[in-house]
């Protein structure tokens, strides 16, 4: 997690938010002859501070999709663990696909939300190169999907809702994952979170890529963060493909559909939770409480429900997806 | 059909003759194979299945093709053949993903890169379902997942098991999103039908793999794959990009996932139809 | 498969028969002989074969339980896959655990019996070190058990009966099958064993090594080859354990009751199925024939159960098992 | 008691306190830490839960000190303490099955090699079976196989959770296949558990090895393991002669276990108590 900062913005910035560097500069000037008490300044940061929000109310409102990318792929954002940190209380983490490794991309638990047990997973980006070495850049490998089929069966037996958090470029497309069954690990889970008897609610936090994220993403209610992003390929990858020039991926950005308003548009998201101003990463509290909110909002219908409604439940919704002449 | 479209039907097919295998030598009465060069008369090659007799390469087959080797003699009912796709997101790369569609209907004769239906194999009743990798690289959207789906659906109404052949270079990217959501429509279509006890059987061919690989094609009660089919999720390109290294012999390839223990069987043309029976046989008894 | 000999007997033999040598070399002479033309020896073939056929049959009836273990880790002796060829029609071998490799010393298949479908399975061994070295002598990596469970699940989802070949020395204590859970794959199958829906049928056909054997060997119904054994800890580990010295493998092997007779009466097994003369491996089909019978005696009353029947079937039989005293 | 047996009693619990540790100083007011040989005053050791404070090191347990640790002040209530094993083979090695029985029933006080009953920990209801190293080796025969099924069909029975705490050198070789079917029984009682909707936590401490790490101490919903715990099916010096190298560093122990994926969590014995009250509130709530 981001160390909080003194001042009321979180220095490392985003490419497209430099206009707003100097008047971070200049508040911070302020802010120190304020505190040396030589001058009196409140009335100038008051004023400086209203500034910076209009400009990044500014920049914010009008994101493109690539910049939303950015956001959402930000080193910075909060990331699964820091959520459920924020989110829940008593997480355990269970580790282990009980068959070859454990996946410190994809973590795994057990958790209290409200009062209320639940099965916790999600994928796990660093905020630092050495934490994404260890946690493999959130990619997970086949055994990452098997810990998560594995959490997931221990709630059903215990009849424990699910909530997973979704933030992976995809799975990680290695030698090793091919060879254990990366195709056949996602598969099989989605096959079986189709049949989950218990109530299970996703929330894409960053980075939805492709299968990767499906894998653990087939929630009753699927949730999308203000600023993430779920496509089916990277901008860049469809660019390099479909536009045969990798350079164009702005283009392939918009073109794909991949902001949580797109997508709610097209009727694949059940909703989308606001992130505070400037992004998730300015106020990760605030995000987490939103986010919470948002769970027990979209939990609270599904709770009643009898194991075969769930199951249907989530079945017409998938059911439903796809656009095609008939 | 148009003048106009008939015309160009005709040369994108010849096109199409031209690309797919490549190899081809005109007036198609001899073939050479992609493998071991051997030159084949054609209707040997027919006759064989579509299996070189020299070496054994297993050539790719349509959907019409595969529904003549597999299923009973005239069996076969298609359904669903109206569906096609829609370029829902005006999606344009290098074409329109419309102008795309339209020009693989009419090269291909398909309207889409699965045909489903019911069919006999060995006297008994499945839903059969075959893809087809002509079309737009055998990439799966809505229209697909849709016919998948539908498949599965009418299996579980008629009580019968479900086989489908796959072949797939993944998801229909001009689709984005959705054909990603195909994925988990199809994957939960095989939850239902497995909670109503019926068996589904993936044929894996040359080649599988993204989307359909990381859902339907290797969700099968028994996964059966042609000999050296390339069956991934990731392809070897990405892999090697991955590891900046080159990738051993045979990787991806059937022999190796059955090593690796992803496919129950890994099957000749020559006895595909005699093990589906036997199989079918199993489940029935 | 040991290829059928022309003479009536078979010619591997196992050290204790060397008395019988003489007199197999001997009839092959006489039969020479015969095959000339030059002499009439066919009274004195069949006195010699009524020789053989008493002195093998004083030699069998009296095998201590070293010589029965000898008989039971014969390489000639017919392996899972030739009984599977010899009891089924339409055998299809299953691969794969779908999750990290297709063991080979670990068979799976389905396959039909009289009619009626079937799943099975089994430990193969080699009959030559070639053949061995492929199937690691039957010891089967946690794979194997990964692969026997899975289509265990696929006989319970439809409803076909169980049969398992037991004939290994032990589960393979290798480095890679304690790194991917040995004891965990193992352990699964125990508990999920017990909670089949299916009739299961176990044979310990040749070698029943201790974990590794019970593994695959949950059966309503376990039985026995004359000649095979079923034990712990193989004699010598045994031995050189608790007697401090392998060389009292002999002591130890009576000692632990480890033969179809000794482990019928402790009330281990259900029934004993009866080895041709000289042992399986002298009449395969036969052999395979006895096999078959007791089969289907065995699932005859247990295929009118219902699934809850089969489970506490399963359940009472293993419940009882344990000597002490209260 | 005999007044005879009281004296070989007291003779054989000297040997054995010698040689469980084998590092007491005599009077047992100071002790020596197995790994980093920091001298501990014992009442600091017994205060720390017998966790060296200088190096972390986890000495072995008695049952009854588990117990003291694990449980609610009080709340254990033992069942079937009164079962013996019995020797029904007549099994003789260096020494009769019969006489090795009685004499580690006079060295430990303890009746075999496991301890089971109910107690409370967080105040939650639990069916607690606690194994112990000092009675043979940890070793399971028909006692501990059916000590450890009485307790989960109590479980059942009174619809509460299972924590059974494991060590164990494996079989108890002196019942032959007898003690192999411990595994089947006792494995059976867990899918009836399981069957029954309760959990059952498995804490693993050293060493957890052969039949019973291959049956229930492998089999929790969720698997613990103590610190450097040694977990394994084979162990290292039967993988040595296989592999004919030495072992790496670190090799079956509970760290090592948890990174190849068969643990859920490594903890040390401080956190222990807190961490199955949240658990056992996870199952509850
Ligand atoms: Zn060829
Ligand atoms: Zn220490």
């Amino acid at each position: 997690m981001p160390k909080p900062e003194k001042t009321k913005y979180s220095r490392p910035i985003l490419e497209f938010e430099k206009p707003l560097l100097e008047l971070y500069e200049k508040r911070e000037k302020l802010a120190q002859i304020q505190e040396t008490g030589k001058m009196e300044m409140t009335e100038e940061i008051k004023q400086l501070d209203k500034r910076i929000e209009v400009t990044r109310q500014q920049i914010f409102s009008g994101l493109t999709p690539t910049q939303i990318v950015q956001v959402a792929r930000f080193i910075a954002r909060p990331n699964t663990l820091d959520y459920i940190g924020m989110i829940f209380e008593d997480f355990i983490e269970l580790h282990g696909d009980r068959n070859f490794a454990d996946d410190p991309a994809l973590v795994c638990g057990i958790a209290n939300l409200n009062g209320r047990s639940v099965v916790v997973m999600g994928h796990n980006k660093g905020h630092s190169t050495k934490e994404n070495l260890a946690r493999n850049f959130g990619m997970a490998n086949p055994e990452g999907y098997r810990k998560a089929l594995r959490v997931m069966r221990l709630a059903e037996r215990y009849d424990k809702p699910i909530i997973s958090f979704v933030d992976t470029p995809g799975a990680y497309p290695g030698l090793g994952a091919e060879e254990r069954g990366q195709a056949e690990a996602i598969a099989k889970n989605l096959r079986e979170m189709a049949e989950l008897t218990v109530p299970f609610v996703s929330i894409i936090t960053g980075e939805g890529g492709s299968g990767g994220a499906l894998g653990i993403a087939m929630g009753n209610r699927v949730l999308m963060m203000e600023f993430s992003i779920y496509s089916v390929i990277s901008p860049s990858g469809c660019a390099s493909i479909l536009f045969r020039d990798a350079a164009r991926a702005d283009e392939a950005a918009v073109a794909m559909k991949i902001t949580a308003k797109d997508l709610l548009e097209l009727g694949v998201i059940d909703d989308i939770i606001k992130e505070p101003q400037g992004g998730a990463h300015n106020d990760p509290e605030l995000s987490a409480k939103n986010i919470k909110s948002a769970i027990l909002k979209q939990l609270e219908p599904l709770l009643p429900l009898s194991h075969r409604e769930l199951i249907a439940d989530r079945y017409n919704k998938f059911r439903k997806m796809g656009i095609f002449n008939e | 059909m148009s003048i106009h479209d008939w015309f160009k039907r005709k040369k994108l097919q010849k096109e199409a003759e031209y690309t797919r295998e490549r190899l081809d030598i005109p007036g198609n009465l001899w073939i050479k194979c992609y493998k071991c060069n051997q030159t084949i008369y054609n209707k040997d090659l027919e006759a064989n299945l579509k299996v070189c007799p020299k070496c054994g390469y297993h050539f790719k087959l349509g959907s019409a093709e595969r529904v003549r080797q597999v299923s009973d003699n005239g069996s076969f009912k298609e359904i669903d053949q109206h569906l096609t796709s829609k370029d829902f997101l005006n999606f344009t790369d290098t074409k329109s993903y419309a102008g795309r569609i339209k020009d693989s209907i009419l090269k291909t004769g398909l309207n889409d890169a699965i045909i489903t239906g019911t069919a006999k194999i060995g006297t008994y009743d499945v839903a059969l379902g075959i893809m087809d990798f002509s079309f737009m690289g055998g990439s799966m959207g809505s229209v697909v997942g849709e016919k998948f789906t539908r498949l599965v659906e009418l299996a579980v109404e008629k009580k019968i098991p479900v086989i489908v052949f796959s072949t797939s270079g993944g998801a229909r990217m001009q689709e984005s999103i959705m054909s990603l959501m195909q994925m988990a429509k199809t994957s939960a279509a095989l939850g239902r039908l497995r909670e109503n006890g019926l068996p589904y059987i993936s044929v894996m061919t040359d080649p599988t793999s993204g989307g359909v690989s990381a859902s339907f094609a290797m969700l099968g009660d028994i996964n059966i794959a042609e000999p050296a089919a390339l069956v991934a999720f990731a392809g070897p390109r990405v892999i090697e990009q991955t590891i900046r290294q080159k990738l051993p012999p045979g990787f991806q390839r059937s022999e190796y996932l059955l090593e690796h223990g992803m496919l129950d069987i890994v099957c000749e043309r020559q006895k595909l139809k005699d093990t589906l029976t036997k199989i079918l046989r199993f489940f029935k008894d």
